[in-house]
């Protein structure tokens, strides 16, 4: 079953076209990389997704259902959520804060049982706290959860966010170049959280980024987009050998300065 | 008699005072604690009262009067007053009731001119509010009776101020007794307080073409809204009340109010009234507000009912209130015990001539 | 046309012209501060007492204290940055604290005049020249309006100027959107803001000069600086040309609704006019709208 | 060209630099390496006049450093920010022309543009987009072209091949090795370490505000431990980075 | 001091600190600024006397009628500019403070500028039942922050588009924000109406507003203590400064400046005053006063 589906979507920007014309598939549990160039529109797929901007042309579809028209917290309450290409934490509140307040969904709770204080109410709060103690645990960051956020080191705040958007408990996570900022060896790191995180929480997962060895390492199928233009769809193996996409992307091979 | 200098707290009768010494209403009542202190120093200088130095506590209110209920228990509950003048404006004076009648302690206002200020909506005097100023209701129908019977203007223009209490009491009593003495009001314009450009307004009751505008406010709008109607080209009689006197207007606009009609307290030009003026002036180097003279007026009685009561004692001082009867600068005042207002106060008829306040006449309604 | 309605036109438009020298400065501020300097109408109201005592005490020249009175203003907007919103600008506070600390310094300035010798008496400015106005058939066009008009206009033009076409206005905007960024470009941001509240004090100096003239002097007088803020919403906050246009179409509404509506409810329906106007576009009629970026 | 002797940064009560000392010749390119927090962009940020030191002393050209910040880029310092910090609300010329702000040679300003164009023909053609909505990379080349706009003598990235693709980070180290041909100094960090040590001449390890190795890059390229902890060694699966 | 002077001020106190704590969680934990509270406070004051003054009703159900009252108009008015940002929102709220001031100005219903006298004080507003009050207010706005209802106006007070990408409907949210905080207005204004015995629609001009939002951010934004302690702290000043005269209010407005500029986190910079708080702050005291005697001794060894 094809869990995001993208039909024919077009983004314009006044006269530039961000996206052109791009339609894919994405199967329930695969991970599916988005690659392609410096502005060829990736984060726009990612914004149009979430309806942070408007669809101008095509339409996207989650589980059959579609998302056009919805606010950006609907298309979360679907069950579908991101990380940002440009951090965006609740940048004063602790590591901790952060996750638990994302965690929010999974309480039920209404104001007034906040106020009484009934027994739903510390049941569901217990509750938030353990799953926010296990997610922090999970991404390697319970040592931090008191710092304030804006203070974490720049490769941890991306894996705060990733933590941020699991408490959704979300079906597609998308994330956009969550190993931006981190060394070889982290990122290498990330792609097992990665790989781990799918099959535990089930999850269908939409990734952008610029690290081969993570794209390579981690994806099922890759699409690559160019100019906003849909270039090519494959396996990693497929991708790495599609001369049109080491033209435009990859480069031809590994320079080395070491000699020079 | 007189020891002179004050020496334990038993030994000086003190007396409070409260109003605006901050935000827009700060000129009357920087005029009218000025009153009172000149005055204090006056009494002390002659011995005192009962042999006792007097001492002023003056208090600010910002105009806002919950302040003002604070600033009154603060006079009576700490600093041991006997009495209370003002506050100048009638918001204030109506919160402080309640506060008053729990200690028993008279107060006096100044120019609060709300009906409200001394009989409650039940009809019923309180015991504890006096004022020595005449009110909203016989201010406006005295403009409304002069304009339509003595001057014979039967087209009337209203501007007023539409947050202000002052002017739309004016506006509300002048406009029921110039209906009913057959005058017609072509126009009724508003402005909000702060407000500094009426053009927009004097542009549309131009285009009424009244006889006279009534002009129910305080002077510094007076003065702009004088000169911007003059500017427009408007001619009608301007009429106003006792938010006008004053020098500063004089100074402001002049040439535009030339041959407006003042309904007043007193008459400035009045040979009675210059020794008081003249000792302001000298003491602060600046024209007497007509607050001033209300609140000398206000500490004359005050000061009558001390000496009636020959007691410092709040509650005798509230009685002997009504009983005096003082000659003030704005005529005799004395006291209904009915209402706590001055009897048989007569407006004085002011018209502007050659920039100066000419007294026409006394005048009363019927 | 009627007379009444040209004479409407001309009132809308010198009511405008006030709000609009007002509103230049205030927008000046917020354009690189990204918050309202609530103290501005306290600056307008000492530069209106400086011209007063300039003309009265010291008798200079109209044009010259026309200067003092600029340059006054401009040294206490300087003085003011640097008491109450410098430390908060390099603890990097928040935009409220900057607002409170200058609705503290709004409040300290207004009563400062009060309780010193100046006190609370409205003070009215010598004749500098003739008041009287230019008739136009029986349509008045008065000569302060019309200085003011020529005021506003020039100052906003020498100011978009300055902002669009020189590398200080070049340094200007860079530093409103990033201080950090600007920094590492080598601006001296203390030297920018300074340039910034020096402008914002000149015309303030301008505007309360002429306002006295026009309205005399009291210490409230800066109060009007709402109206400006207000207007400087509807033209889109930040914007130099938004804030004139939003001036003027504010003084225009005010005047048509008591013209023609009803002057008692002048405010409330030009209250609701703007919030219909936000409600159609979010950032005011010149602000710019573009699809935040994730 | 920049010495550093024993710098030491808190930020309130955590110490984030302990005692760092550093040497940067003149014509030389030097990397420093480290994990996510050790203490890199802080570092550069001290040198820039960003962030405040306590202790330590900085020399540039044999003399002491100013620690005003824009004295600083006067001085012939630059920075390429961490996560770009482009002006957002300015266009893309308008961005280029901030990098030129302390200039006043008109000649030497067109000369530096157009080179800066040539070497990202993107900018050229977004040349009056404004810099917020461009995407990721975009951003990153403006960051850097902004830099060049300075003509400095120092020039310190911080980690300028952040979200750039592939392609582009061969485009981008190819610059910089151009940047430094040209006579220009240089100080990188990297979390790309192997590249980063592979056009370095001198390199430092950083870690936990420590400096903890330091030797010429050809060689610590080499080294074991590194290897292990930055140079990523199951990264052979894949070829590039 | 007299107890009848300082329990006046305290009742002063109670009645400002409801609309400051509604205000509080409005801007100091949902990140909007308002300029227009008085205005929701003079709703609540004239619905509230004229439901005791005209029928009768017992005072804490006319005050809820106030302070409900104060809600829904505020749900009107959210619906229309909770989409505005910073200052449009702020401008929008003073417009709307300024409006509603006008329309009661011109009501003659409600004694229009003359204002609505007579409201009964008697075991009305007392200091008791304002003390009540506010602690169940308290209890219930620190029930709420935290709360998830809390967390996600703190989490829209940070970053808004985050927020929404976890599933946060902000408007609702802040739309909830409002309405509370103008419930808290509105009953405030009850209370000061019943306080008084007189209100007039110049009581609610916008300085209230400002007055109440400089208490908010004084106090320290997103601290429920900091707001009481705020509220107390600057109601009493102007009276400590009474008898500075005309001066006090300079001195007001220079120390408004000095704590921002010296303690720019406001007085609790965000923190809570609570037990807990102050036997941690012990505790490290004591651990780090034992650490120093440890040192000496050991120091002493050595
Ligand atoms: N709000 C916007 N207004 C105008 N142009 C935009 C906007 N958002 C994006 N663009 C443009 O759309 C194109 C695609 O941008 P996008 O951010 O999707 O690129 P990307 O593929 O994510 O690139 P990168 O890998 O560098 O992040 C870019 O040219 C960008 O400048
Ligand atoms: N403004 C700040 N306030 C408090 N702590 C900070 C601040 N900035 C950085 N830190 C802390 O200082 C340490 C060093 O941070 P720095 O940003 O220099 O690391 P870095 O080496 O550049 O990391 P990265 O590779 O992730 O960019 C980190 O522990 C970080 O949490
Ligand atoms: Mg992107
Ligand atoms: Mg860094």
């Amino acid at each position: 079953m094809n869990v995001l589906s993208l039909n024919n979507v077009t983004k314009r920007f006044g006269g530039l076209t961000a996206v052109d014309n791009v339609s894919f598939h994405i199967e329930q549990g695969e991970i599916f990389g988005l690659i392609g160039p410096n502005g060829a529109g990736k984060t726009t797929i990612f914004n149009l997704i979430t309806a942070i901007y408007s669809i101008t042309e095509g339409e996207i579809y989650f589980n059959d259902k579609k998302l056009q028209r919805k606010k950006p917290y609907e298309i979360a309450n679907m069950g579908v959520t991101r990380t940002f290409q440009n951090i965006r934490l609740f940048k004063k509140l602790t590591a901790y804060e952060n996750v638990l307040t994302a965690c929010h969904k999974s309480a039920d709770y209404n104001i007034f049982s906040s106020i009484m204080r009934i027994g739903k109410f510390k049941l569901q709060e217990r509750y938030l706290k353990n799953k926010t103690d296990g997610l922090l645990k999970l991404m390697g960051l319970w040592d931090y959860k008191d710092i304030v956020a804006s203070n974490l080191p720049y490769g941890l705040q991306r894996k705060l966010e990733i933590a941020r958007a699991l408490a959704l408990d979300p079906k597609l996570l998308l994330l956009d170049e969550p190993a931006a900022g981190m060394n070889p060896e982290e990122t290498i790191q990330l792609m097992e959280l990665i790989k781990e995180i799918r099959n535990k929480f089930d999850l269908t997962v939409l990734i952008i980024e610029h690290h081969m060895d993570l794209i390579m390492g981690v994806c099922d199928r890759i699409f690559v987009l160019n100019f906003g233009i849909p270039l090519a769809l494959g396996t990693p193996k497929e991708i790495q050998e599609n001369k049109k996409v080491i033209e435009a992307y990859l480069g031809k091979e590994e320079k080395t300065y070491a000699e020079d | 008699g007189g020891s002179g200098t004050p020496k334990a707290s038993g030994d000086t009768i003190k007396i409070g005072w409260i109003g605006s010494l901050t935000g827009d209403q700060a000129v009357w009542g920087t005029c009218e604690s000025n009153t009172v202190k000149m005055l204090i120093e006056e009494v002390n200088a002659k011995g005192g009262l009962l042999g006792k130095q007097v001492e002023g506590i003056y208090y600010d209110t910002k105009g806002d009067a919950a302040e003002a209920v604070n600033a009154v228990k603060r006079l009576i509950t700490q600093d041991d007053v006997v009495a209370i003048i003002g506050p100048n404006a009638s918001g204030q004076a109506i919160s402080i009731s309640a506060v008053l009648e729990q200690y028993k302690v008279p107060d006096i206002a100044t120019v609060a001119t709300n009906p409200k200020v001394t009989v409650g909506d039940d009809g019923k005097v309180k015991p504890y509010n006096f004022r020595v100023c005449f009110i909203d209701p016989y201010q406006g129908a005295v403009a409304a009776g002069y304009a339509c019977d003595k001057l014979g203007l039967k087209n009337a223009a209203i501007l007023y101020d539409v947050a202000s209490d002052y002017s739309q009491g004016f506006t509300e009593f002048f406009e029921k007794t110039f209906i009913e003495k057959g005058g017609k009001i072509v126009a009724k314009e508003g402005f909000k307080e702060g407000d500094v450009d009426f053009r927009p307004q004097l542009s549309k009751i131009k285009d009424a073409k009244p006889d006279l505008i009534l002009m129910p406010y305080y002077y510094k709008e007076v003065a702009l809204s004088a000169n911007q109607a003059r500017d427009l080209g408007i001619n009608a009689t301007l009429i106003g009340g006792d938010g006008w006197p004053s020098e500063q207007l004089m100074e402001m606009a002049a040439k535009s109010i030339e041959g407006s009609y003042v309904v007043n307290h007193l008459d400035f030009n009045d040979p009675e009234v210059k020794p008081l003026q003249e000792a302001y002036r000298a003491k602060y180097n600046l024209p007497m507000e007509l607050n001033g003279y209300m609140a000398h007026d206000a500490f004359k009685l005050l000061e009558a009912a001390i000496i009636d009561a020959s007691s410092a004692d709040p509650e005798k001082i509230t009685e002997s209130l009504t009983k005096v009867t003082v000659e003030g600068v704005t005529g005799t005042i004395k006291l209904s015990e009915e209402d706590h207002n001055p009897v048989g106060k007569q407006a004085a008829i002011v018209k502007i001539e050659n920039a100066d306040y000419i007294f026409q006449e006394k005048y009363g309604l019927q | 046309m009627s007379e009444l309605f040209l004479q409407q036109i001309i009132n809308g438009l010198s009511i405008g012209s006030v709000y609009a020298l007002m509103a230049v400065g205030y927008s000046l501020v917020y354009s690189i501060m990204n918050f309202s300097n609530f103290a501005h109408g306290g600056v307008i109201m000492i530069g209106a007492y400086i011209g007063y005592f300039s003309l009265t005490f010291l008798k200079v020249p109209f044009f010259i204290a026309f200067v003092l009175s600029a340059f006054g203003s401009g040294i206490l907007a300087v003085v003011m940055e640097k008491i109450v919103y410098r430390p908060l600008r390099k603890r990097n506070a928040p935009f409220l604290y900057f607002i409170i600390s200058a609705m503290g310094a709004s409040i300290f300035l207004e009563n400062v005049v009060i309780a010193s010798p100046i006190g609370p008496t409205f003070r009215s400015y010598p004749t500098v020249f003739s008041s009287e106005p230019i008739m136009l058939g029986s349509v008045a066009l008065g000569r302060i309006d019309l200085l003011m008009f020529v005021i506003s206009a020039i100052s906003l033009m020498v100011l978009v100027y300055i902002i669009e076409k020189t590398k200080i206005g070049l340094s200007i905007r860079a530093t409103s959107y990033s201080i950090k960024g600007s920094t590492l470009m080598g601006v001296n941001v203390d030297k920018v803001i300074f340039i910034i509240f020096v402008l914002g004090g000149l015309l303030a100096g301008l505007a309360g000069m002429l306002f006295g003239m026009r309205y005399t002097v009291y210490p409230q007088i800066g109060n009007i600086t709402t109206k400006s803020f207000i207007a400087a919403v509807f033209g889109g906050l930040g914007s130099l040309p938004g804030a004139v246009i939003g001036s003027v179409l504010l003084g225009l509404i005010e005047t048509m609704v008591s013209g023609y509506l009803s002057s008692q409810y002048r405010d409330l329906i030009a209250f609701a006019l703007l919030i219909l106007v936000l409600v159609v576009k979010p950032t005011g009629l010149m602000g710019k709208t573009t699809e935040d970026k994730a | 060209m920049l010495k550093i002797n024993n710098l030491s940064v808190f930020y309130g009560g955590i110490h984030a630099l302990k005692g760092v000392s550093l040497n940067v010749e003149q014509g030389q390119i030097v990397s420093i390496i480290g994990s996510n927090g050790a203490g890199k962009s802080t570092l550069i940020n001290s040198i820039s006049g960003i962030v405040k030191y306590k202790e330590g002393e900085i020399f540039y050209k044999g003399e002491k450093l100013s620690k005003q910040a824009h004295k600083i880029v006067k001085s012939g310092i630059c920075q390429v920010p961490e996560g770009r910090i482009i002006f957002a609300n300015l266009t893309v010329m308008e961005n280029l022309r901030m990098g030129s702000f302390l200039r006043s040679d008109t000649n030497g300003i067109d000369k530096d543009l157009n080179r800066i164009f040539d070497l990202f023909p993107i900018l050229k053609e977004r040349e009056k987009q404004v810099a917020g909505t461009l995407s990721g990379g975009e951003q990153q080349m403006l960051a850097m072209g902004r830099g060049l706009m300075s003509n400095p003598d120092l020039i310190l990235l911080d980690e300028p091949s952040l979200g750039l693709a592939p392609l582009l980070i061969n485009t981008i180290f190819d610059i910089i090795i151009e940047i430094n041909n040209m006579g220009k100094t240089i100080l990188l960090v990297e979390q790309n370490a192997f590249k980063a040590l592979s056009i370095a001449d001198y390199a430092y390890v950083l870690e936990q505000g420590i400096i903890t190795m330091e030797g010429n890059a050809n060689e610590l390229i080499k080294n074991e431990k590194i290897k292990e902890a930055y140079l990523g060694k199951k990264n052979v699966d894949f070829i590039s980075v | 001091m007299s107890w009848d002077y300082v329990s006046g001020i305290l009742i002063l106190s109670g009645i400002n600190l409801m609309t400051v704590l509604g205000l509080s969680l409005l801007t100091g934990f949902t990140g909007l600024f308002s300029f227009g509270h008085a205005g929701f406070m003079a709703i609540g004051a004239y619905m509230a006397s004229s439901m005791t003054m005209k029928y009768g009703i017992p005072f804490f159900i006319a005050l809820l009628i106030g302070g409900v009252s104060a809600m829904l108009v505020s749900l009107v008015i959210g619906k229309l500019t909770l989409n505005l940002k910073g200052d449009y929102f702020c401008i929008a709220t003073l417009g709307f403070g300024e409006a509603t001031r006008l329309i009661l100005d011109n009501v003659q219903y409600f004694g229009g500028a003359r204002g609505l006298s007579s409201i009964p004080t008697q075991g009305t507003t007392t200091l008791f039942n304002v003390i009540i009050i506010n602690i169940v207010a308290v209890f219930v706005l620190v029930s709420i922050i935290r709360s998830r209802h809390g967390r996600n106006m703190v989490a829209i007070r940070e970053e808004e588009l985050a927020a929404q990408t976890i599933g946060i409907d902000v408007f609702k949210y802040k739309m909830m924000a409002l309405a509370i905080s103008a419930l808290y207005a509105g009953i405030s204004g009850g209370l000061l109406a019943h306080y008084l015995g007189y209100i007039q629609p110049i009581m609610f001009k916008m300085v209230k507003s400002t007055e109440l939002t400089i208490i908010v951010i004084f106090g320290g934004l997103g601290s429920v203590s900091g707001s009481v302690i705020g509220t107390i702290l600057l109601t009493f000043l102007p009276e400590i400064l009474r008898s500075f005269y005309n001066w006090r209010l300079v001195i007001y407005g220079a120390a408004v400046i000095l704590i921002m500029i010296t303690r720019p986190q406001g007085l609790m910079g965000g923190k809570e005053f609570s037990i807990k708080s102050i036997i941690k702050s012990a505790k490290k005291f004591i651990n780090f006063v034992r650490q120093r005697i440890g040192n000496k001794k050991e120091e002493v060894k050595s």
